[in-house]
C-alpha cells in the first residue's frame, strides 16, 4: 500500500492539468464554471480541441485514438478535466457507441464512424428508453422489420438526451418479436434526418430543454448500420452500460461546486457552525467517495470489476444532488431568483441554483436508478 | 384541544377548493396562466375575493370579515393543493397583517377595502442583498432609497410595503405607490414571479407612524410563515397522493411498482412525514389564534417541520415517479419546485433551528399546551 | 379547531400531576429518574399505589375499576404518569390480558382474575412469540391437545418479557393442527408454577436480563383456562394488539429523557451549536410527535381508529432511540464506565447510557417491529 | 497510489486471524473470556507477542520489528474481526507510540522490549472528569495528583503512562508503576475493562524530559485513532457480513428475509457504507505512512466516518436480524456494543466533526493525494 503518485504519474496530472486550463478555451470554461447551459458549438469546440491533442477518447483501442493508459490515469484525466471546468467528451460518442463499434462493429462501419465520433462530427443521440419501459429496458417496443436491404423502423424512444442536436442515434429494436424479452432485440444505427424521424423536446421541471421523445414511422434503415449480429443488441447494450469503470462517479465536478460553494458562503462558514459542519460532512463523504473510486482504479489492473465500482453511481449521485441542495441554501432568498436578468442585484450562481438543484434530482434516475443500483448491489454483490 | 374545522370552516374549504380546482384543473392551464405575466390569474384573484377569502383575516371595522387563523390556513392549503399563482399569502397574509397592525384608521379602510375586494395586489418589499433600503425624513415628506430583492410579486403590486431603515434607527413600513418604484419583474423557478424594485429619493408614507415597527414585522412574519406551512400542506398532501397513485398503477417488469416493497416502504415513511408535520402547522395555527406571545416560536417550528417533510417528500414524490416526475408536463415536479420555494421564502430551515437553538437551555420539556 | 384545554381537563391534569408527584413512592420515582431498573417489588408498589386511588386500569370497564375518561383524558393520565417518573402500569396486566378478559372472558374468569390482575396480586407474562415465528406470529407451533378435563401444552416461547416475575403466563397454542394457521389457535391462561413449565432467562446486550424463554413440557392446564372459545385466540389475540390507541407512543419518557439529557449537556448547550440544534431538532420531532398523538386522541371520539395513529408506534420508538443515543454522545468517553461502581466520578446517568441506547434498540423491533408498522402504514393507510 | 497489501502484509493478516480466529472460535468463548479480571486472555497476549504482532511499529533498535502503520492496521483489523479483547491498541499503539516518541533511550528499550515480548500492558491515562493531574517536582523526584477515569485497562496495567500538567505549564507524560496508584477497575459495556485510577503524591519518573508533550500526544492519538478505525472496519465486515448470512438464511411467513425488498435494499446500503468507510480509513493509515503532517487531519477524517458507518450499520445490524440480534448468546449485538465503544474512545465523530468544520475555510477543495 502507498500513498503517493509514481512521479510518473505526477506528472502525468500536471501535463493535463496545464493542457486543460491552458488549451481549452476560456468562455467553455467559464459557462462550466458558472453552471450554465453549454450551446452545441461549445460542446463540439471542447471536444475537437481535446482531439486534437490526442485526449478525447483514451478509452479506445490505439488504433482508433485510445491512449494505452493505466486506469490511474484515466482517472486522473477524468478528475482534472472535471477540476477544471473542462465538458467531458459526449458520452453517447466518447465512453458509449464509440467502444461498441470499436469492439463489434465491422471494419468498415469502424473506418466510416469512429473518427468522426472521436472529433464529435457526428453527434450521436441514444434510443433506448421508452414510455413504457423504464427500468425494465428490456421491455422495448420499438420494432425493425427486415424489407429487403433495409429495416423498417417503428416505435418511439424517450428521454433521448441532447437529442436536438443529435445527428445520429443509437437504437435497441425488437427484430424478432417472437424470442422473449432480450433475445430479440438488435442495435441500429440511425441517421437523424431520415424520414419518418421526429424529435419532440421533453421541457423539465428546471425549466430546461435537454432531453426529447424521439418517434419512428416507417423509418428506412439501410441494414449495413446494423451492428454486430441481428438479435445480439442486448449483449451489446450490456457491454456499453458495463464499459465504463473509470468516471461512473462525478466525483470532480461535485468536489468543484463544493468548493465553489464555500466561496458563495464567504463569512457564513464562520459564523455559522450548522454550515461549516455541514460542509465538512459532504467533504468528508465526498474524500471518501473519491478514495474509493481510486481503490477502483486502482485494484482494477486484472481487468475484472472491482465490488466497490458498484457504489460509485449510486453514492456520487446522492452527494452531488447533496452539493446542489446546499448551493441553494447558501442562496437562500436569493434562490427564489432564478429568473433574474440584466440589472438584477442577485448573483449569477445564486439564480441557477434552484434549476440545477431540480435538474439534477433526474442524477438518481437516469442511466440505471438508483434503485437498479441497490439491486445489483443486493444481488450480484451480496447474493441475495 | 380540537384539530377539526367547524361545518363552517369546512364550507368555505370546499368553496375555495371548488373555485381553485375548476380554475387550475390540469398541469397545462397552470403552465397556460403562468406563462405570461403577472404570473396569475386576474380573474381568479376577483373570484376569490368574490367569495371573501382576501377580506378574511381584518376586522369588520376595517373592511374585513372578523375571521382568524383558522380560515387563512384552509385558504392557503387549497392555494397548496393546486398551486394556484395567485398572491393570496403575500398580499393578504403578509401585507394584510402588515396594514391591520399599523395603518391608521384611513389607511386600514383604504388598503384593506380594496384587497378584500380583490381590487389591489399588496406586495411586501423586505428582503435585501445586506444593505437595507433607507428612508430620510423632509419635513411632513418621507422618500426612500435603495433596492429591495426578490420582492414578490413585486412588480404587479398596485401598493409597496417597504422596510425601510429610520433615520433615528430602527425599522419602518412605508407605503409607495407600485409605479412611483423602479421594477423589473422575472419568472421565480416556480413559475411566480419576483422582482427588483428600486427607490432613488421615491415619495413614501409611513404605514401608521414613522417608528420603529420590529415587533410587528416579526408578527406578520409569523402569520405568513404558518400561512405558508399550510400552503405547503396542501402540496405535500397531493405530491404524496399522486405517488400513491402512481405506484399502484405504473408496471414495471410486468407488476406494479406496488409490488416492490423497497417502495411501498418509502411511501409509508412518506406518510408518516406528512402526518407529523401537519399536526406541527395545525397546531402553530391554533397558537397564532389563542396564544399569540408563543407565535414566533411556533411559527418557527411549523417551518423548521415543513422544511424537513417538505424535502422528504418532495424529493422522494420525483424518484418515486423516476423519469415522468422531472418533466414539467407531470405535475409532481412542480409541487417539488414549490415547496423548494416556499422554504426559501421567509426563512428557512436552518434558519428556524439556529433560532430554535439558541434557546434551547431555557426550558426543560416543550409543551404544546400552555 | 381550539388550542386550550378545557377548564375540566386543565383540573384533571392538574389533580393528575399531583397525585403522581406526591403520592407514588420517592423511591420508585428517583429508579425511573435514573433510568436504573426497577425491582419486582418497586413495580408492584407503584401500581397498587394507583389501584389504590382508581388510577391503574382506566381504560377497562367500569364496573372492573375503568373509568369513563375521553381518549384525552387517558392521554393526559399517560403522559402525566411519564413526566412525574411513574412507571406505567404492568401491560401485560393493564392494557393486555386484563381488558381481553373483561371482553371475552366468562363471568367467572372476569371475578376470578380482573381484580387481582389490576392490583398486580397476579403478575402476567405473555406468551405469543416463538423461536421460529417472529413477526409471522400465526405460524406458532406450541401446542395444545385435549385430555379430559385438561389441555396438554407441548413446545416454546420466547422474548417472554419479565417472565422471571410471572405468576401466570397468556398464552396462544395450536388446538386444531389441521387448521389453517390464525384459525386453529386459541389463547390459554396457565399457571406458571404448573409442573413442565420451565423460564430460562436470555441476556440481553446491555447485560440485562428482562426476557427469557419458556418451555411447556406436558403441561396440564385446566380447560377453564380457555378464554372464550377453543380455535378463536386469533381474534383475542389481534383484539388485544389492536386495543391500545393512547399511549402508543412514549412521548412522556422521551420528553423527560431529553430534558434531563439537557441538564446533563449543561454549558455545552451553549458552548456547542451542533449539540444545540440537534437538541432542537429532536424537540421539534417529539413535538410533531406528541401533537399527532393528541390529534389521535382528539378525533377518535367516534370509536375508529385515526389512520394517523400508526405512526405513533414508528415514529415514538425512532425518536425513542434517537434520544437514547443522544444521551451517551453527551456522556462522550464517560459512556464506557457503565460498569462503574462506588468510588467512580463517573455520574450515575453516563454509567447507564450505554446500556439503555443498547437495550432500546429493541423498541423498533419488539411488539410489532418497524417493518410491519410500515407494511400496515403502506397496505392498510395508503392501499399500497 | 497502491490500496493492496504485500504478500507479506497478507501472511501477517492470516497469522493473526488463523491465531484469534481459533482463540476466539465462537461468542461463548469470548464470553467466557470477559468474565473475569483482566478481561482477556494472558494466553492470547502472549501468542500474539510470539508472532510478533507487539512490537510490529517500534524500531527495532528500540526492540521492535520495524514495520509501519500498514502492518498495525492489519492487526487492528483482525481484532475487530473477532472482537478480541486484548489491548492491543492501548497498550501497543497509543502506549507504544508514546514511549517511542517521548522515551529515553533506557525507557525505550525497557518498555518496548518488554511490550514487545508480551510481558508488559500499558495503559494511558489521559481522559478525566475536567480536572487534569498535576505533576509537582521536587528535586529530581516528581510525585502526582489527581484523578484518571475512564483508564482503558487501567486496573490491569504493569505500567501506566499519565498526562499531567506540569508546574510550569504543559501537559507532560509520565511513568507510574502500576501498582503505585489507587485502582478500580470495572466493566465496560462492550466486554472490557477500565478503571478509576487515582494519584495521591503518587512518586512518577518523567517519560524522557519533563517538557511539554502536546504535540507527541496528539501524535500518538492520532495513531491510536487510525489503528481503532481499522478495529472498527474489521466489527464493521463482521457485522454486514452475518447480516446477509441471515437475510439468506431465516425464514419469515414461510420464505427467506432476502425476498423482502425493503430489507436487501438496507444491506445494499450498509455494504455502500462499509465500502466508503475501508476506502477512507485505509487513506488515513497511508497519510500516518507516508505524510506524517497530514495525520491529525486524516485520523479526524478517519474517525468522523468510522462514526457515521459505525452507527449506519451497527444499528441496521440489530434491527435487520430482529429479536435474535438483542440477544448477548447471538454476536451481532456485541458487534454493535464495541463500535459503540469505539466511537467514544478517543473522540467521538461529533468531536472529529467540530474540529474539521473550524477548518472548512482554508482550504478549497479536499485533496487525497498531496
Amino acid at each position: 500500500m502507498k500513498l503517493r503518485l509514481s512521479q510518473e504519474d505526477a506528472d502525468f496530472r500536471e501535463e493535463m492539468r496545464t493542457f486543460f486550463t491552458t488549451q481549452v478555451p476560456q468562455d467553455i470554461r467559464d459557462t462550466v464554471a458558472a453552471r450554465r447551459e453549454l450551446s452545441k458549438d461549445q460542446v463540439v469546440r471542447a471536444q475537437q480541441t481535446l482531439n486534437a491533442a490526442g485526449l478525447a477518447v483514451p478509452g479506445w483501442p490505439v488504433e482508433w485514438g485510445g491512449k494505452d493508459w493505466t486506469p490511474l490515469q484515466r482517472h486522473i484525466w477524468h478528475e482534472e478535466m472535471q477540476l477544471a471546468c473542462v465538458p467531458l467528451p459526449l458520452a453517447f460518442n466518447a465512453s458509449m457507441i464509440g467502444p461498441v463499434i470499436a469492439q463489434f462493429g465491422s471494419q468498415e462501419m469502424k473506418e466510416r464512424f469512429l473518427p468522426a465520433t472521436a472529433n464529435l462530427d457526428i453527434w450521436w443521440s441514444q434510443g433506448f428508453s421508452e414510455p413504457d419501459a423504464g427500468s425494465d429496458l428490456a421491455s422495448l417496443r420499438t420494432s425493425a422489420v427486415r424489407d429487403g436491404d433495409h429495416y423498417v423502423v417503428n416505435g418511439q424512444k424517450t428521454w433521448t438526451t441532447l437529442g436536438q442536436y443529435g445527428d445520429w442515434i443509437f437504437t435497441l429494436v425488437r427484430t424478432d418479436p417472437e424470442a422473449k424479452k432480450q433475445a430479440g432485440i438488435s442495435m441500429l444505427l440511425i441517421d437523424m434526418t431520415s424520414p419518418g424521424l421526429t424529435v419532440r423536446p421533453i421541457e423539465l421541471i428546471d425549466g430546461g430543454h435537454e432531453v426529447n421523445e424521439v418517434f419512428f414511422e416507417d423509418v428506412r434503415v439501410p441494414a449495413e448500420n446494423l451492428v454486430g449480429e441481428e438479435n445480439k443488441g442486448w449483449d451489446y447494450a450490456k457491454f456499453l452500460l458495463g464499459n465504463e469503470r473509470v468516471g461512473v462517479a462525478p466525483v470532480g465536478s461535485t468536489k468543484r461546486i463544493l468548493a465553489q460553494a464555500k466561496e458563495h458562503a464567504g463569512d457564513r462558514l464562520e459564523q455559522d457552525p450548522l454550515l461549516a459542519a455541514r460542509v465538512a460532512e459532504l467533504e468528508n463523504e465526498l474524500l471518501a467517495l473519491e478514495l474509493t473510486a481510486l481503490r477502483v482504479v486502482a485494484d482494477s489492473a486484472d481487468g475484472k470489476p472491482h465490488p466497490a465500482s458498484s457504489v460509485l453511481k449510486l453514492r456520487g449521485t446522492e452527494l452531488q444532488q447533496d452539493v446542489t441542495e446546499l448551493v441553494v441554501d447558501i442562496a437562500g432568498p436569493l434562490s427564489l431568483a432564478s429568473g433574474a436578468a440584466d440589472g438584477s442585484d442577485v448573483p449569477d450562481w445564486a439564480r441557477v441554483a434552484t434549476p440545477q438543484y431540480l435538474n439534477y434530482r433526474k442524477a438518481s434516475i437516469y442511466g440505471g436508478s438508483n434503485e437498479v443500483q441497490r439491486q445489483i448491489i443486493a444481488k450480484t454483490i451480496l447474493g441475495l | 384541544m380540537d384539530f377539526t374545522l367547524s361545518s363552517e370552516q369546512k364550507a368555505l374549504r370546499d368553496a375555495v377548493r371548488g373555485l381553485l380546482t375548476s380554475a387550475y384543473d390540469s398541469t397545462e392551464t397552470r403552465r397556460e396562466v403562468v406563462k405570461d405575466d403577472p404570473g396569475f390569474s386576474e380573474k381568479t384573484w376577483a373570484r376569490l375575493a368574490e367569495l371573501g377569502a382576501l377580506g378574511l383575516p381584518f376586522s369588520e371595522e376595517d373592511g374585513g370579515f372578523g375571521a382568524g387563523p383558522v380560515e387563512v390556513s384552509v385558504v392557503a392549503e387549497e392555494i397548496g393543493r393546486t398551486l394556484a399563482p395567485e398572491p393570496f399569502v403575500e398580499s393578504v397574509v403578509l401585507g394584510g397583517s402588515l396594514v391591520a397592525a399599523l395603518g391608521t384608521a384611513e389607511q386600514r379602510s383604504d388598503l384593506i377595502g380594496r384587497l378584500a375586494e380583490g381590487a389591489l395586489v399588496l406586495a411586501v418589499a423586505h428582503e435585501d442583498l445586506g444593505k437595507p433600503v433607507t428612508a430620510t425624513q423632509d419635513g411632513d415628506a418621507w422618500t426612500l432609497d435603495g433596492v429591495k430583492e426578490p420582492v414578490l410579486h413585486g412588480a404587479r403590486a398596485d401598493v409597496l410595503l417597504v422596510t425601510a431603515a429610520l433615520p433615528g434607527g430602527g425599522t419602518g413600513v412605508f407605503v409607495v405607490e407600485g409605479d412611483a418604484a423602479t421594477r423589473t419583474g422575472y419568472r421565480t423557478h416556480d413559475g411566480l414571479r419576483a422582482a427588483r424594485v428600486a427607490f432613488d429619493g421615491t415619495a413614501a408614507t409611513p404605514l401608521g407612524e414613522a417608528s420603529d415597527a420590529a415587533a410587528a414585522i416579526e408578527d406578520a412574519v409569523a402569520r405568513a410563515q404558518v400561512a405558508y406551512c399550510h400552503e405547503a400542506l396542501g402540496a405535500i398532501d397531493v405530491a404524496l397522493h399522486q405517488t400513491v397513485e402512481y405506484l399502484k398503477t405504473r408496471k414495471q417488469f410486468g407488476v406494479p411498482l406496488s409490488t416492490f416493497q423497497a417502495l411501498t416502504f418509502r411511501a409509508a415513511d412518506m406518510y408518516v412525514s406528512a402526518e407529523l408535520v401537519r399536526s406541527t402547522v395545525s397546531w402553530a395555527t391554533l397558537v397564532l389564534a389563542d396564544d399569540p406571545d408563543r407565535a414566533r416560536e411556533a411559527a418557527a417550528r411549523a417551518k423548521l417541520q415543513v422544511s424537513r417533510a417538505a424535502r422528504h417528500i418532495g424529493q422522494e414524490a420525483i424518484q418515486l415517479h423516476g423519469g415522468i416526475g422531472m418533466t414539467a408536463e407531470y405535475s409532481v415536479g412542480h409541487y417539488t419546485s414549490r415547496l423548494t420555494a416556499i422554504e426559501h421564502t421567509l426563512g428557512a430551515g436552518s434558519d428556524q433551528l439556529r433560532v430554535l437553538a439558541s434557546s434551547v437551555g431555557e426550558h426543560g420539556v416543550v409543551e404544546p399546551i400552555a
